[in-house]
């Protein structure tokens, strides 16, 4: 399984900031003014955004689509090293060059499949368009952060009145614990029912769900990261190693991806 | 005053360009993914990514990390084969009004020489680039660039084995690169291309590890642009074969010095990850600082350097 | 959990810091024009602008120019010259608690041997740093340091005229910066310190001539440090004696990658034109690494690349 | 003569931002906050600047004192580049981290002599510093400019009652000409009168103005510009050829300066 992102709707330049505001103490939402990004941009898919003109930082940063609305888009970050630091600064009415979208996002869950969403960290961003895009199914949507602190108020961000659930590493909100427990509870309470997993967070969360997934055969699409330098196929930089039986050694993150099937991805290498 | 557009035709020696300006290999894809984002047919030539006879899937990752104005790279020279270009992407190719040059590279000096056969009457190629960097697999993966008797040995191979302009392209990572140059002009490159990545590598302070899979990994971008400057100005002294420059440029002022110490024609390999239409830019802005400073043909800035 | 104040004390051979952090020679001047930015004595040594026999005036302007994350220096050496030092600038820096470092240069052999001599017995000169990146006049002005058996005789010769630990400062200009490491440890060098800067140019498109009036210049800062560390990683596993790493270290995360490379100590050189106080922040930093990782000497650090 | 700056008023730290105003087409006027800069800055020293935390542009900025207060200094800067591009987003609140006061300033004129004050472009900026301090004092202030639009509005920065003319390259305002040209008239119509000439500008009008000076005999003092990465005497790139007479081959602009004799510099190099 090689998959190649649809370039046709790729464009390169400069978006307006509509707003950039901080939602908790180390994540901002940020708006970004593009015509129709609600027929172009689908979950799962992502921009590379240059936070500043000049040459330090280089390369244009990755982030997944959060939100699409009819004249722009969401894109809900974490401030994590220089790049988002800078990005944090700008203000509405300047502009970011972007580029995009890129890269396969999700294949929509079967009907008769219930979409359980597992995310980690800022690794919910994706999987909040693809909850809105699902908004008149029922799905099951889980999520696990380091503190009370760290969670997202999602309610800001208008999700359709969907099952959730949080947990949180250190107890101090919600299950305390890792998601992935939240993920086996649920499996447990849940056999033979049919489902689809999404799953998109830190590697060691993703590879636990992956490997669920497997054991328990239900299908499961997982959205990676990896250090990118052009973000559509080009500088072969965002390899990841493939599972045994796929006919390449690498996937490339960027272009067939981010998004994978759970069984695609070398889980012992990452 | 009025100025007529300006000429920006290139002749580097037997390869006739639009205009001086190349997409660098392993930066620009095999072209056809910049479709969406830039009108090839503005471009001078496109070099496609470095190309060996049997496909490659690279290094482990991590293959790349940001630095200081610049990237490393050890994608390890991942590409899909000789084969797969001329079945998969040739075609297409051949229909963009441009001149396509294939980057090759081989294990063993033979390898440069079947690729060599094997693009033999080829249509739609229009040069070689030798890629010389790469690690020679006899000599304990040393790269071959880097010893004049063996730079020269690999383009002679290559020049015997083709009806098509050869390009060497050099290693940076040497004492003194005027002796590869003459070495490799000695042995009848019709062009050479320079700098190819500077070797470096980073730490993370955490882990405590590499960055990079590899460990090692190539330098490219502006923070190298003093450097490659600074080797073409010393090799257009050296031969006298004409020279393509790169390294570090970001837009047409960079892609103006390479010009004014000595090169025929540029290549812009990281911009193109920075800026996708880059390469377009370099072009119209060098017209623009032509018609801005009354020169004619664009051969009269090579090497003006006062 | 508890951590006394972790050791940075730095056994350099027979030379010992209070800590690995040293300002680079041409960078932090003959040390007391930083006394009021800088307190001297928290650093580890400091490195004097490379003095030469007698006094060098240096290269005609313009002598800096700034490029993308670092800058290109074409001083020429300038310097006070030997006597000047010893009579102005030493009676004042014998004052201050730390570790004073002369660096030397010459125009031919025999002037390192007699700076070597000349410093010989001086009190308050903790050690010599032989710079073997000028130019060699009786080998038209290439760098002595290119050539592993030259850098060798230059080691020799000041190794015979010093009663002081020899540190031999290498260039990166070379294909191999380990056959001229063996060399110099081979000729008695006590530790070896890398990298010097990198020979770059710049151009100005608009009067068509070189930035700097000596044409050619040395690159320094971040831009560079991708390079240096791969050099630095080269040499410590290629040598035994104790290494100093530079090039590009602007905070204590670039010295950490250093030390995890494999240098025992860093120099740190262009960051104290852009922020004075980084000397000194650098062992902050150092220090606070330390206690946050539970280090508990400096030393567990060196060499600990996974 | 070799002078060496005085590093005991030398600090380096953040200053905060009082104000950031345009004053003309290409021209801001920057407000630093530093306590006491009236008691340690003097008319001709200068500031280097860094115009953002991140690695490009590395290297600081130098620029000239314009005005002290109480307890903040002005720049008076020309956007050419992208440090001084920078430079103009800065929004008060916000820091630079200045280094300073720098270098030898302007000798205080004899109290026989009249002052003249020669400058031309951006090379005003310190002649405003020098002529605030000589406010009881009749002073002549000739500047000069490309165009009418290049004028500074320096009635804005409350100069003394002083006399000045203006002259224009194209002709636009005052005298059409170079400010050389009403140094000559002046001095043509003043001959006799005790004069102490300081200048600062592009250097071919410092060429002419010292050559001026050196032909009438009168003193002079001409403040340079050079490349700088240090600012204070240490990493010699600031070098400036020196006329024959002098001790050393080469004055340093940060340190022996950036103001000197108009017979100190080898105006054939420069
Ligand atoms: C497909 C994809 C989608 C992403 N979506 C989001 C999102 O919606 N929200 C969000 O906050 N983050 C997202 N990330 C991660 C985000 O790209 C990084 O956090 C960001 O690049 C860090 O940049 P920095 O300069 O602040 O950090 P630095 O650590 O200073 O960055 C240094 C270098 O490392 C790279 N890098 C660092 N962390 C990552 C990472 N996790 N993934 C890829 N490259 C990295 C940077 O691009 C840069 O080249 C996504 C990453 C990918 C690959
Ligand atoms: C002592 C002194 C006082 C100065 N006072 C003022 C002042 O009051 N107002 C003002 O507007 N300008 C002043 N300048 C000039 C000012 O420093 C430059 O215009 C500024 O550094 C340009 O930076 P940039 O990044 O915008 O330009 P760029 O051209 O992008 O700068 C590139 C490099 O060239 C250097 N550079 C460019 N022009 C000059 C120059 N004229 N002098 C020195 N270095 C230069 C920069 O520092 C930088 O390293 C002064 C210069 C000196 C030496
Ligand atoms: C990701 C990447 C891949 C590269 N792959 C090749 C290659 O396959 N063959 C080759 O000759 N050069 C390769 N290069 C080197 C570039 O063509 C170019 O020589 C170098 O990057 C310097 O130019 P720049 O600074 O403009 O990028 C690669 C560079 C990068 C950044
Ligand atoms: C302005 C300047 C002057 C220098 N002068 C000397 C010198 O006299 N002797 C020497 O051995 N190295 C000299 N160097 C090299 C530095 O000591 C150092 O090796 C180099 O700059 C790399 O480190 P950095 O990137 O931290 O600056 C000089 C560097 C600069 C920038
Ligand atoms: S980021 Fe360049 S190929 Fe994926
Ligand atoms: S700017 Fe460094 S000595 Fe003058």
């Amino acid at each position: 399984m090689i998959k190649k992102g649809d370039d046709k709707a790729m464009i390169d330049g400069d978006a307006e900031i509509l707003f950039n505001h901080q939602v908790n103490h180390d994540t901002w939402l940020l708006g970004l003014k593009r015509s129709e990004p609600a027929v172009t941009m689908k979950p799962g898919q992502f921009v590379m955004i240059r936070v500043r003109s000049g040459m330090d930082p280089l390369l244009r940063r990755p982030f997944s689509v959060c939100a699409v609305e009819k004249d722009h888009f969401k894109v809900l970050y974490r401030r994590v090293g220089k790049g988002t630091e800078i990005m944090t600064q700008a203000k509405p009415g300047e502009n970011f060059q972007v580029l995009g979208p890129l890269g396969e996002g999700f294949v929509l869950p079967e009907e008769e499949r219930l979409p359980v969403l597992v995310g980690g960290g800022i690794g919910v961003a994706p999987l909040f368009f693809l909850a809105r895009l699902l908004y008149r199914r029922n799905l099951e949507f889980m999520m696990g952060f380091r503190s009370a602190g760290d969670i997202i108020p999602f309610d800001e961000l208008r999700l359709p009145n969907h099952r959730w659930s949080v947990s949180t590493d250190d107890g101090t909100a919600g299950h305390a614990g890792f998601v992935t427990d939240l993920l086996l509870l649920y499996l447990d309470k849940n056999r033979g029912l049919p489902l689809s997993l999404f799953a998109c967070g830190p590697r060691p969360m993703l590879k636990k769900t992956a490997e669920t997934a497997i054991t328990y055969g239900i299908p499961c699409q997982v959205s990676l990261e990896s250090a990118m330098a052009c973000g559509f196929g080009v500088c072969q930089g965002c390899a990841v190693k493939t599972a045994p039986q796929e006919s390449s050694a690498y996937h490339y993150v960027c272009r067939n991806g981010p998004v994978f099937p759970a069984e695609a991805i070398d889980w012992e290498a990452l | 005053m009025f100025f007529p557009t300006p000429d920006l035709t290139t002749l580097l020696g037997p390869l006739e360009l639009k205009n001086p300006v190349i997409t660098a290999s392993g930066t620009f894809g095999y072209g056809l993914e910049y479709e969406p984002l830039v009108n090839l047919k503005a471009l001078g030539a496109i070099v496609v990514k470095g190309l060996s006879l049997k496909p490659i899937s690279g290094n482990p990752p991590p293959r790349i990390v940001e630095t200081a104005c610049g990237m490393l790279n050890a994608i390890g020279l991942a590409n899909i084969g000789l084969e797969a270009f001329l079945k998969d992407k040739l075609p297409r190719l051949r229909e963009i009004d441009t001149r396509v040059i294939a980057n090759i590279y081989g294990h063993h000096i033979e390898e440069y020489g079947e690729l060599a056969k094997a693009l033999k009457g080829v249509e739609g190629v229009h040069a070689l680039e030798v890629n010389v960097s790469c690690p020679n697999v006899e000599r304990g993966g040393m790269a071959f660039g880097i010893d004049p008797v063996i730079a020269a040995r690999v383009t002679e191979t290559v020049v015997r084995n083709t009806d098509k302009p050869v390009i060497v392209k050099l290693s940076p990572n040497v004492t003194d690169i005027t002796l590869v140059a003459k070495a490799v002009e000695g042995a009848g490159a019709d062009i050479i291309s320079l700098i190819n990545t500077i070797t470096g590598m980073a730490v993370d302070i955490e882990s405590r590890t590499p960055k990079l899979g590899n460990i090692f990994g190539g330098l490219s971008g502006p923070a190298i642009k003093p450097v490659a400057l600074r080797m073409v100005y010393q090799v257009a002294r050296a031969v006298k074969i004409p020279l393509i420059g790169m390294g570090g440029i970001m837009d047409y002022r960079d892609a103006l010095e390479f010009l004014i110490v000595g090169a025929q024609a540029v290549e812009i390999g990281t911009a193109n990850f920075v800026k996708p239409g880059a390469s377009q830019s370099v072009v119209e802005g060098l017209s623009k600082y032509c018609v801005d400073h009354g020169v004619k043909r664009i051969g009269e800035i090579v090497g003006s350097l006062k």
